[in-house]
């Protein structure tokens, strides 16, 4: 019954970096050791902006569309029609802490990238732009890379889902 | 998936726990080869809005009708025809109510212990409008009137100092929050009147079933004291609405079904009938104001926007295929202007260069006109369910005191 | 201040044939005397059947469609839709012991009839058959002939509205 | 409302305050003049079910995805085409499970005390079959997940002793649920495995993250031990899905993304994977199963009934175009129906002369066929927003049981 995979040895070394959100981390520790893994977000250093953090210089399309490349693997409702955008969340709303991941290809400069579908939470669902792509998405036995689930179990607000973010973690490869 | 799972083993992470802080936030350098530069990695942020509501936005009331449990406001920028966000509203959701500062919404919020069933509670919960977090809450009795959106069932006092809140149980009672201290004042019987049209800061009228109206006042603590009462103004033939306007400090017009205007001062507090005219002129008596939210008022210019349809009695709630524009002053009609899809619901900014509103219940749509001539701006599409009533926030100078 | 009408003195009457409502109707005196009336029907008796009772024998019309004469001051939905007819209210659900009046003319016999439109009552909006005709209907401060209030404020469920019955209570003249 | 004033002023009534209940509900003598009868008086009925669950009655989930506060149960009659009631959910609704007698419904539930925040309560809730209302509730850890419907996510024990929740925090557990005594047993760690597939009455399997099947029992208070585990069963390229077909007491079939099935049997306590076969032939690799709720299978005649689409990796959630008839024992396809509407959702009545079921998320319609040859034989129309999944009662003589 020994689960165990890289992944709990990364975080070992990823939570050694992250001094703020031990407690949270250890609470974790027995799902991340068992099942593989899934995205840690400190929502401790979570950023409030003025606006929305728009689409970087170099990417292409509209994020308001479930055409849009980071969108792969999503399954839900884009924040960028909810108030926020692919990296923010609505007013209001908190970001899961944990998600799970998806790799999509940038069509601007055809590399792929790790995509982290975190979802913002503690309100009713947005309703607006729903959008359902599933690449690579698998069943909820293997949680890291499952987006049938509401990922909001981690917040503060508790599990009320209003919408998917599509937030750019760094290169796939 | 193949990617990703290729991607992620080659990088040594199985099925990866990425940190997606600031901690690793940092923009990679771009590796020698490709020409276009790789994206950064990205920090997830929550959007602010501003800390006082600007002229332009508006706030959209949904009451999700077939999921009535789950009402809402939604905010949009109409300069921008962009959607901003959402307010939680609850079973039979009625609207928010504007600080006078335009920095907060009060909104009241009816919610059962299991969905549809279970234990009743009433709150009043303050979102600020910079974050739209709940805030502070009071508990108030579990009596809020469950109809159709009123906007004069929840009305603040003009200095923000206290909400009151229109109970029918069939007993009729208006709760009153201190909004300043965040507590409940009490429960006042009003038997026989309903809502509250606020004449003042510490005054208001009720509309009661046999037409007559009923002058009240609220002492600094906030108890209700009803005053006088006027004979009644209207037949039960033709009966005002539920939805008079507001014209001045203490002036607001009642209209009737068949659309017989007339306007009561409380400002002695006994309200005193005024003026009395009609919104249709001779050979349109085929017409009629309708909708759920029929009148918008733009203090600055004196103007009454009515929705108007041609229709018999009954027909209260139908939507307005034309937009009639009013003088008050004047009493008199100065245009009269067709809309290209039929509206439930009319609004109006409350600032000086003013955007006019309209919504059809069902549509989901706000439509942004120019006031003068109702022109098409923009569409604000999306916007849920069932839209009821639409609101403008207060500006810096209050539109409604600046008319008196 | 005195609004007291003819209704008051039909409530005496009628709550005298009424033993096991007084306390219900006690509490309704200050309503009654001051604003005119609603109908009460008195929900300890309402049978519980089988099927959904079907319209009467003389009547025309399909009663699934908002058209249907009986309906001509309803807004809500129709129970008929919903599990429910015309004068039963849907499984698990409860009718509103008071609510308003109206009148309409049935067009099999010409008769004008009083129709109750009491709602049913203790579970989330049924979201079927969604009919608005206003005929008669007044506005909120005249409770009694008012459709746009949620009229199940006197059940023991709780205001949750499901549906509108629509029962003929008598000739109306 | 012209004639219902004047008429009830004739009568003497004003706005009356008429009694309609059987004291004063006697149909009136009819007039001399009319030559119709006058209409009776009514009464107000409430209408009642039937004590058991009739084997062409059907169960359609609605998660209602914009408004998931607000899940809900419809109850329809298939042989006629007609709506029966609703069963309220709640947040994120899952699906119903059946008393094997078919007298009850158990619903899980997921409530907050202010709508969409606030406390959350987790609770079971028995309704009657009879009277759909709302009887005993059992309150369970507010842990149960909330993800797309999986009904091996809430599965009753075949003689409705337990009830069993699975939890997901990110931790994963069991809880489970006395359901004879309507109590709380306790919840149960079951690291890295998910869902219960119940292969007995007191014993399951669970599906693990790395392929493997977890084996597990319960004894007769219903605390839960874990037994053997299996070896990765799957590739982490093409995982089972979440959705394994029982096809006899303690037998599934797994079914992966692409189409290959492992059938395996917990007799013993421990897993053990038997017959592999594909759902797919030479030539047809571009054709893999989808939905919700892909697979349907019939005991007494031992078919499987799969919602089958083209298209490549990904699309496990794409409707089907066709349905796709296997029979099990003898791992062979007898049929490739082609339906006219595409489905994410399939099911089959339990009963020897069944009916088969689709529903496509989104339409709000659920199409009654033919299972020889899909065939419509009627559509129920009108069943709110996003079907997810379907649910056909147990018959008299349970169907699973009766296959081994």
């Amino acid at each position: 019954m020994r689960r165990f995979d890289r992944a709990a040895e990364y975080l070992a070394r990823t939570a050694a970096r992250s001094t703020s959100r031990r407690g949270f981390i250890g609470r974790l520790g027995a799902f991340v050791t068992a099942t593989g893994a899934a995205t840690l977000l400190p929502v401790s250093r979570v950023r409030a902006e003025k606006a929305a953090v728009p689409i970087q210089v170099h990417e292409e399309g509209d994020p308001n569309s479930c055409d849009y490349w980071r969108y792969c693997a999503v399954d839900g409702f884009l924040c960028s029609c909810c108030g926020g955008s692919a990296s923010s969340c609505p007013p209001g709303t908190e970001p899961s802490p944990i998600t799970w991941l998806g790799t999509c290809r940038n069509p601007a400069d055809g590399r792929n990238y790790v995509i982290s579908y975190n979802d913002c939470c503690g309100k009713a669902a947005c309703g607006r732009c729903n959008c359902s792509r599933d690449e690579g998405a698998t069943p909820v036995y293997q949680p890291s890379t499952a987006n049938d689930l509401d990922w909001c179990l981690g917040t503060q607000v508790g599990v009320a889902y209003h919408c998917s973010l599509s937030v750019v973690t760094g290169l796939a490869d | 998936m193949r990617s990703l799972r290729n991607g992620m083993l080659a990088a040594g992470l199985g099925a990866a726990f990425v940190m997606t802080s600031s901690v690793c936030a940092a923009p990679r350098k771009a590796p020698a080869a490709p020409k276009v530069p790789e994206l950064a990695a990205e920090d997830v942020t929550v959007v602010e809005l501003k800390d006082r509501m600007p002229a332009h936005w508006l706030v959209v009331n949904d009451v999700v009708f077939t999921h009535l449990l789950d009402g809402r406001a939604y905010i949009v920028d109409a300069d921008k025809g962009t959607y901003l966000g959402m307010v939680p509203g609850g079973h039979s959701h009625a609207g928010v109510q504007f600080s006078p500062d335009g920095a907060n919404l009060l909104m009241p919020g009816t919610f059962f212990a299991r969905g549809s069933r279970g234990e009743r509670t009433d709150v009043i919960t303050w979102f600020a409008l910079k974050d739209l977090m709940p805030g502070p809450e009071v508990v108030i009795p579990p009596k809020r009137m469950q109809a159709l959106p009123l906007l004069s069932s929840i009305p603040l006092t003009d200095d923000g100092r206290f909400m009151l809140i229109f109970n029918f149980t069939p007993e009729q009672s208006m709760t009153v929050v201190d909004a300043q201290a965040k507590k409940l004042v009490g429960e006042f019987e009003t038997p026989g009147c309903a809502l509250a049209h606020m004449t003042g800061a510490r005054s208001f009228m009720m509309q009661c079933a046999d037409g007559s109206l009923q002058s009240a006042t609220l002492d600094e603590s906030g108890v209700i004291t009803l005053g006088a009462t006027t004979d009644p103004l209207f037949d039960r033939d033709d009966p005002a609405t539920d939805k008079p306007v507001r014209v001045g400090n203490s002036r607001w017009l009642f209209i009737t079904f068949a659309g017989a205007v007339t306007e009561v001062d409380n400002a002695s507090g006994t309200p005193v009938a005024g003026a009395r005219w009609r919104l249709t002129g001779p050979g349109e008596q085929g017409w009629r104001p309708g909708g759920l939210q029929p009148y918008a008022f733009h203090a600055p210019s004196g103007l009454l926007y009515v929705l108007m349809h041609e229709g018999g009695p009954g027909t209260h709630k139908h939507p307005g295929t034309e937009i009639w524009v009013f003088d008050v002053a004047r009493q008199q009609r100065i245009a009269r202007l067709p809309i290209e899809t039929p509206a439930t619901a009319i609004e109006i900014s409350k600032d000086a260069d003013p955007l006019l509103y309209t919504a059809l219940f069902g549509s989901g749509t706000v439509v942004v006109r120019k006031p003068a001539d109702a022109s098409v701006l923009r569409k604000i599409e999306g916007l849920g369910n069932d839209i009821s009533v639409l609101q403008a926030p207060p500006v810096a100078a209050p539109a409604a005191g600046a008319a008196k």
